[in-house]
């Protein structure tokens, strides 16, 4: 179940990654007015956002099952 | 403290606290998207958008614009497209004048003095009335005595000067303008010479040879003409291959437009036409028809220097079909070159005397005296005398007339000591070669109109004095042009000039001796002297600022001015300066407040009253004349002038479409050989006998040899006064115009001041470093009068340039301004250089601007 | 001989909570003081409009439109960027000598991340539009994306991922004590309990962590290369060496820090313990092979400037060897090459003294610093390709002072992280058996 | 579709500066934002020198390295060949202006109403202003343009922001040419549209003798020269213009 949680966020991490860099954000170019815009407003936030659940993974990886208090299982 | 108590406009954005000012900081436009929607609605609000024809103010002549309004509010000057002078363009004051207009430093109401002259003037506020009603009381005070002891001096007449010549005449006083600072010297020249009213220019539509003499083609027009005008003619003459000879010490004049460049030393322009016109008779290069039939050259001289007229009082010459002397109007062909004698009396033909005259004048002696090689003399003079292709001829619109490709253009480098000799050498240059009023050659004037001087500087009687204070008709200077510095210097020391009568009150319109004139100090203290001194003009110059006693504030462009000439020569129109505005504060028009001078003084009605004059100057005549009873409104004035002028909607006409062009101008009108008769009618004056005559005069009348040794037949050539500065002074000074400035006034104007920034002194490197000068440092000038030993100094930064003569400086003759904000700070004037008076003053009363100088850098005076 | 036992049950040795000594305390002193000017620079900024820098437009303005603060940026992104590989270098090549400058490394990275974010904000016109605009319409075309969103939100989160998991433990062991700061450890420990498989799970999070970083960084500071590599328009800068060069600076520099710290550490507080000259040799030869590497760019970067460069090249080496920025310059290169010696003497003596390794590091880092500022500053002053003539730029006080407020602001971070949690990882308890 | 281009003609140039004049006052630009600027070149010493004009507005490339680099899209290229500058969008880093090879890029290093040639001694000024900074304040500029509606015409808009020559968009979209090549008193700046072969601009774009500003840069720029030549390195730009800002 970790396993797949945090391959899950890794995964989807690298996709919003590339789904932003290459789809959602402003096109390449600089030949007309759509080179200016993201094709998607906020398309940066959204590679932002997948690098953090690329590496986010590691602390679901590592905390997964844990509650965020309490000093260690008795 | 000039003005009523003032206080920085920025300090209300000052005082923000730092708190708003950082969210201000922060949030300014910080929404991306909405922001521009808000901005859409806001603008688009009630916005009334109309174009409003008028003329551009800044200049001297007055380009056809149209005035985008938004609101009432005038937002941008722009060329207007039908007018002949720019076609639509504007040059960059034409464009900046809009920041003069809504200048916050404008004078804002009339006011009075409170404080004493001679030191920076406070001021009160007061109402039109008082202020008409102070002015005058002061006239009529002095009228009483003597009308010609109220003076009044006008700057640059904008538009036809119909409104305040009126003013002159009604109110008689005497009348000085700035014509001797400007190219005058050149005018008196000509109009002795071939009677025309203007100084040398070419006719562009066809000439192939140009002698660019002193002509700052890329900064100054011409006499005739703004910059704009000139610049477009030229383009259009070189782009059909015409060549460009550019004769100055300064190389950026002519910038890349120079096809050579004759890097002469400054004042010995004389001597390199004197040379010239050897060389063109050397090589035969000699329109003798023209010469025969057109001039003075085949008149008899005798021994004295004076024609030989043998009983008659016309000039004989050797009639060559009859082989007999007889009176040259009688001659069918006069002899051109002859030394004989008739009754006993040895003779000779002037031409023959200008030819043995010129003798002397080899290329080798002027490559000495102007510093140019020898072979460039001798090359101009050829490729001059070639490219005449003298004896061709031309049809030009149905009209054949006589072709001379070759034309020099000159304009206010006559404005040296010996600029009126100078000026009348380079024109018989052209009259050698017959390129005076030919197609391709020599022009002077829009038209070829005879002007009323050909006959009276002919004519001049030298009175025994006393003499008035401009020295009119005095031995001193019998040809006179009205010098202001003169009058400065008259005024200081009035016995010394045979004057009794000094002038008391003086009204000055936008006219600014402390500023723009040369001797800044002969005219502080001399100002001091006037009981009275009113200033008309939108801001208060420097010498308002010292001596007026009222200010009256006049409007700038927005205001009726006119009518004015928009003619570019060859198409013939008329334009109008239309008020594109309401005067900004409590500002009047020119035309409003001689009205209402007029009126306050008494002379507005009645037979000789300002109404008449204006009548006769714009001639209104019967249902067109204005009533002379009751005060006119302006625009009923040029309504009258636009019908009398044929236009049935009268002003309406202008006020829709801004000029009226009336179409190309015909050849017959400015081609002498084409007019009718040829030339006007009258004799040019190759040979000038009659300065001969003053010459003698004069030294009868024991003045000082300075004063009447140019005044000779023959152009002659004599060092100038100021070579006898000591060695150490080893610079000459010249000054010269920028584009972006119009006189000092548009130092007022920040949009100009960014790109032409102050005062600086052009310099070859070379030269800098042997004076251990450094680009851009503060280096002091200091000038030297040869007569009187007097030295005067400024400061400035140097600016080295490689396109200048080694033993040349420049400096450009804005700046030096203190009255107004903007033109603060902005380094001194040459103006406070150069000298005038004798020495330095022409013979006929006209301005030198050369001056032997050093420069040191500072820290350096024992330099 | 090693038998777990629950680390509650461990004491914990005294010496092991840093951040009590005077120096600390002066430091952080002088610290808040540098913070206070950063803070009322940057107001005036603020206010009177970027008109109160040094900085002015290139071309008729006659002056470089960036200056210190770009420097700056680029010198922290290095900084940064060495950090957290040294970091990842001891996850991956398993160095244990290394770990006890690990966590140094760690929070230097994450420091120098927030640094140089905010030098791109003071540099910014419309601060505020910038935080907002950037998320909202940044382009990858822009290689000014790649600085940003990779730098700051990459590894500047991984970074700090990585701090967090390598800080539970010893958050666990301190979560035991009673303490004002217990909440946080708390916190930060999140239920670590000291289990082989907790451990276990730990080393294998940090390695792929480790993984995934180091070709992050190579990207993000070749991307922060490229910002200059890139411009045809900028001579001096269009070089493709540009990126290598950068990321190899970035390591002499980003070394240099880590040995200065772990050298105060080792003095301030007494760690020579843990802080062995094992551990400073062993940087001291990475900062060896980094430099040389970096010193033969910079020859290279000479030569092609000097020979194969354009007029515009020309003009610009011409200020650099021997006009306007000679002083900088050669500055610079001497204290970039001077180390270089010490270091191959060093080497080859097989004698790696502190003191020495420590001068060194400061040294190459204002070499570094001068560097970077050779390369943003001169191609704008002396590389216009129309004839501008020369401009000059000298920053003012206020790009000093805000400067001074965000290297305060790092020692401050510092300060505070070793008042919370240990800054050289407590020894596990095998370790502690050996001692025993 | 349009294609808008410019040909300077540096045979005709005179240097005289009135397009830098008719640009600031048709834009309303800050004291110190200067988007057409003239060089005026000396070359050679004495008596050999030459001299030469060399005028200078944005060159609105077709390869525009400040629209590549600018990291929000407020540079951007039209489609009918204008770059320009989405004034509410730019966040002032300034980047546009290290990419250009022309240095036409101007900041607003200080707050452009403080800047506008006003701020000079006098109680009445806001009165005499009627609220219009500067005085000759031009509404086009207050209203969004082109077909993406985005607020690009002027200067001045904002404190910290980057402009620059526009080619006059909000006098296009009236069918009236910049204000540099009306004014120009001597036409050697001529304005048109390269998709139209019956423009005059394309016969002066065929000429011989034309040439464009630092070719080896590789921008496709939109403005091209003829007549003249380009400037070396050696030329020394003399009466330089003293920005302040």
């Amino acid at each position: 179940m970790r396993r797949t949680w945090t391959l899950t966020l890794i995964v989807s991490g690298l996709a919003l990654m590339a789904i932003s860099y290459f789809g959602l954000a402003a096109p390449w170019g600089a030949d007309s007015v759509a080179n200016s815009n993201p094709r998607m407003p906020f398309a940066p936030l959204v590679f932002v956002v997948g690098v953090m659940l690329l590496f986010g993974s590691a602390i679901v990886y590592e905390l997964y099952g844990r509650a965020p208090r309490g000093g260690g299982e008795e | 403290m000039r003005t009523v108590t003032r206080r920085r406009f920025v300090q209300g954005t000052a005082a923000v606290g730092g708190a708003a000012a950082t969210s201000k900081f922060l949030f300014d436009g910080f929404d991306t998207v909405a922001r521009a929607d808000e901005v859409v609605d806001a603008a688009m609000a009630q916005l009334t958008e109309d174009v409003v024809p008028t003329t551009c103010w800044v200049g001297k002549q007055d380009c056809g614009m149209l005035a985008r309004r938004v609101n009432g509010r005038v937002v941008k000057f722009e060329g207007h497209p039908a007018n002949p002078l720019n076609y639509g363009t504007l040059c960059p004051k034409g464009q900046a004048q809009i920041g003069a207009v809504y200048d916050p430093n404008r004078v804002k109401t009339p006011l009075v003095r409170t404080n004493a002259k001679g030191e920076p003037g406070t001021w009160r506020s007061a109402s039109w009335d008082e202020a008409l009603e102070l002015v005058a009381a002061e006239v009529n005070e002095t009228r009483a005595r003597n009308p010609k002891l109220v003076l009044w001096q006008k700057g640059r007449s904008k538009a036809k000067s119909f409104y305040d010549t009126a003013f002159v005449k009604a109110i008689g006083s005497s009348k000085l303008g700035h014509g001797a600072y400007c190219s005058d010297t050149g005018y008196r020249a000509l109009e002795y010479t071939i009677g025309l009213h203007g100084v040398l220019h070419p006719d562009f539509r066809y000439t192939k040879y140009l002698l660019s003499w002193g002509w700052n083609i890329t900064n100054a027009g011409g006499n005739k003409f703004c910059w704009l005008t000139w610049p477009r003619h030229l383009l259009a003459a070189r782009e059909r291959g015409m060549k460009i000879v550019h004769i100055d010490p300064r190389l950026r004049s002519a910038g890349p437009f120079a096809d050579r460049w004759l890097a002469i030393k400054p004042g010995t322009d004389l001597a390199f036409a004197l040379a010239l016109c050897h060389e063109l008779i050397a090589n035969g290069h000699i329109d003798e028809e023209y010469l025969t039939t057109y001039t003075n050259a085949p008149y008899l001289v005798e021994d004295d220097g004076m024609f030989h007229r043998g009983d008659g009082d016309e000039p004989l010459v050797l009639d060559a079909a009859t082989n007999s002397f007889v009176p040259a109007s009688q001659a069918e062909a006069p002899t051109l070159r002859a030394s004989t004698s008739h009754n006993g009396v040895a003779v000779k033909t002037a031409f023959e005397v200008f030819a043995e005259h010129v003798e002397q004048y080899t290329p080798e002696w002027a490559a000495e005296v102007c510093g140019i090689a020898t072979s460039e003399i001798r090359r101009v003079a050829r490729e001059y005398g070639e490219e005449a292709v003298i004896g061709s001829t031309i049809m030009v619109d149905g009209v054949e007339v006589p072709y001379r490709p070759v034309s020099i253009m000159a304009y206010h480098m006559v404005q040296q000591e010996l600029g009126f000799q100078a000026m009348r050498a380079m024109l018989i240059v052209s009259m050698l070669v017959g390129a005076v009023g030919a197609a391709g050659g020599q022009f002077s004037d829009k038209t070829w109109k005879i002007d009323g001087k050909y006959t009276s500087l002919d004519e001049v009687e030298i009175g025994d004095g006393p003499y008035d204070f401009t020295l009119n008709k005095s031995k001193f200077y019998p040809i006179n042009s009205g010098h202001p510095g003169l009058v400065a210097k008259v005024m200081a020391d009035p016995e010394r000039y045979d004057v009794e009568e000094l002038p008391e009150v003086a009204i000055l319109h936008m006219v600014n001796p402390l500023g723009s004139f040369a001797d800044q100090d002969a005219f502080i203290s001399t100002y001091e002297k006037f009981r009275f001194v009113a200033w008309i003009g939108p801001w208060i110059s420097e010498t308002a600022d010292y001596f007026a006693d009222v200010v009256l504030p006049s409007a700038t462009i927005e205001k009726y001015e006119g009518p004015m000439s928009a003619t570019d020569l060859y198409v013939d129109a008329k334009s109008m300066r239309l008020p594109p505005m309401e005067p900004l504060f409590e500002s009047r028009g020119e035309i409003d407040i001689y009205l209402d001078l007029a009126a306050a003084i008494g002379v507005l009605e009645g037979e000789d009253g300002y109404i008449a004059q204006v009548n006769k100057a714009l001639e209104l005549e019967g249902e067109f004349a204005l009533p002379l009873r009751g005060r006119p409104e302006v625009r009923d004035i040029f309504d009258r002038w636009a019908r009398a002028q044929g236009i049935e909607e009268g002003l309406a006409f202008f006020e829709e479409h801004g000029v009226w062009v009336k179409g190309p101008v015909k050849p017959t009108k400015f081609y002498g050989y084409a007019t009718d008769p040829v030339f006007g009618g009258v004799v040019h004056r190759l040979y000038g006998e009659s300065l001969a005559r003053y010459q003698k005069e004069m030294k009868a009348r024991g003045v000082d040899d300075l004063y009447a040794v140019d005044y000779t037949a023959l152009p002659m050539w004599r060092e100038p006064t100021m070579e006898q500065s000591p060695g150490d002074y080893d610079l000459y000074l010249i000054s010269y115009k920028l584009i972006e400035h119009k006189q000092a006034r548009t130092s007022y104007i920040p949009l100009l001041n960014e790109i032409s920034p102050g005062q600086r002194l052009d310099i070859n490197p070379a030269t800098a470093r042997a004076r251990g000068i450094t680009d851009g440092a503060e280096v002091w000038v200091e000038s030297h009068n040869a007569v009187t030993g007097e030295t005067r100094r400024v400061k400035t930064v140097a600016a080295y340039t490689e396109g200048m003569r080694p033993d040349t400086v420049g400096m450009p003759h804005h700046f030096g301004l203190w009255t107004h904000p903007a033109s603060r700070d902005r380094g001194p004037t040459p103006n406070a250089l150069y000298f005038t008076g004798e020495g330095y003053t022409v013979n006929t009363a006209d301005q030198s601007f050369h001056v032997k100088v050093r420069a040191y850098p500072e820290g350096g005076e024992s330099a | 001989m090693a038998t777990t036992q629950p680390i509650h049950h461990r004491e914990l040795a005294p010496q092991e909570m840093l951040g009590r000594s005077r120096i600390w305390t002066l430091v952080m002193g002088l610290a808040v003081i540098g913070l206070v000017l950063g803070i009322v620079s940057y107001a005036r900024e603020l206010t009177g409009g970027m008109v109160v820098t040094g900085m002015r437009d290139v071309g008729i303005g006659g002056g470089a439109t960036w200056g210190l603060y770009v420097a700056f940026l680029i010198y922290m992104m290095g900084v940064s960027f060495a950090g957290i590989t040294i970091a990842a270098m001891i996850r991956l090549l398993k160095l244990e000598q290394l770990r006890p400058v690990g966590r140094i490394a760690e929070i230097l990275s994450v420091v120098a991340v927030v640094l140089g974010g905010l030098a791109i904000i003071v540099d910014l016109g419309q601060p505020l539009r910038g935080l907002v605009n950037l998320f909202r319409y940044a382009r990858p075309q822009s290689p000014f994306f790649g600085t940003f969103t990779l730098v700051l939100a990459g590894y500047g989160f991984a970074s700090l991922v990585y701090l967090y998991l390598g800080s539970r433990r010893d958050a666990a062991v301190l979560a035991e004590r009673p303490g004002r700061l217990q909440w946080l450890h708390r916190f930060v420990a999140s239920g670590y309990s000291d289990t082989p498989e907790e451990r276990e799970r730990h080393d294998r999070a940090s390695f792929w962590l480790a993984v995934g970083i180091v070709p992050l960084l190579v990207v993000a500071s070749s991307t922060l290369g490229f910002v200059f590599g890139l411009q045809i328009g900028r001579p001096g800068w269009f070089s493709a060496l540009q990126a290598p060069a950068f990321v190899t600076l970035a390591g002499v520099s980003g070394v240099g820090l880590v040995i200065v710290l772990a050298a105060l550490v080792r003095h301030a507080e007494h760690r020579s313990d843990v802080l062995t000259p094992a551990v400073f040799a062993w940087l001291g030869k990475l900062m060896l092979g980094l430099l040389f590497v970096y010193v033969y760019f910079m020859a290279v970067e000479l030569v092609t400037a000097t020979y194969a460069g354009s007029e515009a090249d020309a003009d610009i080496t011409a200020a650099l060897l021997t006009g306007t920025y000679a002083p900088i310059f050669w500055t610079s290169v001497a204290f970039l090459v001077v180390p270089l010696g010490l270091l191959v003497y060093a080497a080859l003596a097989k004698r790696w003294s502190i003191g020495m390794l420590t001068a060194v590091s400061v040294l190459v880092n204002l070499g570094a610093l001068g560097k970077r500022y050779l390369i943003v500053v001169p191609s704008q002053t002396h590389g216009t390709l129309l004839p501008y003539g020369e401009g000059s730029y000298t920053p003012a006080l206020v790009e000093y002072g805000v400067v001074l407020g965000l290297v305060a602001l790092g020692v401050l971070m510092i300060g505070a992280f070793m008042k919370a949690l240990p800054v050289i990882e407590l020894q596990r308890e095998e370790e502690v058996g050996q001692d025993a | 579709m349009t294609r808008y281009a410019m040909v300077i003609d540096l045979d005709r140039c005179q240097g005289c500066r009135a397009c830098v004049e008719a640009c600031k006052v048709e834009n309303n630009t800050p004291q110190g934002s200067l988007w057409m600027h003239v060089f005026r070149l000396e070359e050679g010493t004495y008596p050999s020198t030459t001299m030469s004009f060399l005028p200078r507005p944005c060159q609105h490339c077709d390869n525009a390295p400040c629209v590549k680099v600018c990291p929000v899209g407020a540079r951007y290229k039209r489609e009918d060949g204008l770059v320009l500058t989405d004034f509410d969008r730019c966040i002032g880093c300034r980047y546009c202006e290290l990419a250009c090879p022309y240095g036409v890029n101007v900041f607003n290093w200080s707050d452009p109403a403080e800047h506008q040639y006003l701020d000079w001694d006098d109680p009445d000024l806001p009165d005499e202003v009627r609220g219009s900074v500067p005085p000759w304040h031009n509404p086009d500029h207050d209203v969004v343009h082109g077909d993406e509606q985005r607020r690009t015409s002027g200067g001045g808009h904002a404190k910290g922001v980057v402009e620059k020559c526009t080619f006059c968009v909000q006098r296009l979209e009236r069918g009236e040419l910049p204000a540099c090549a009306t004014t120009c008193p001597v036409n050697a700046i001529i304005f048109g549209d390269t998709d139209d072969p019956g423009d005059s601009v394309n016969a002066e774009i065929a000429r011989g003798d034309a040439f464009d500003l630092l070719p080896e840069a590789g921008t496709k720029p939109r403005v091209h020269y003829v007549g003249g030549k380009h400037p070396t390195r050696s030329a020394r730009e003399i009466e330089r213009v003293e920005v302040e800002v």
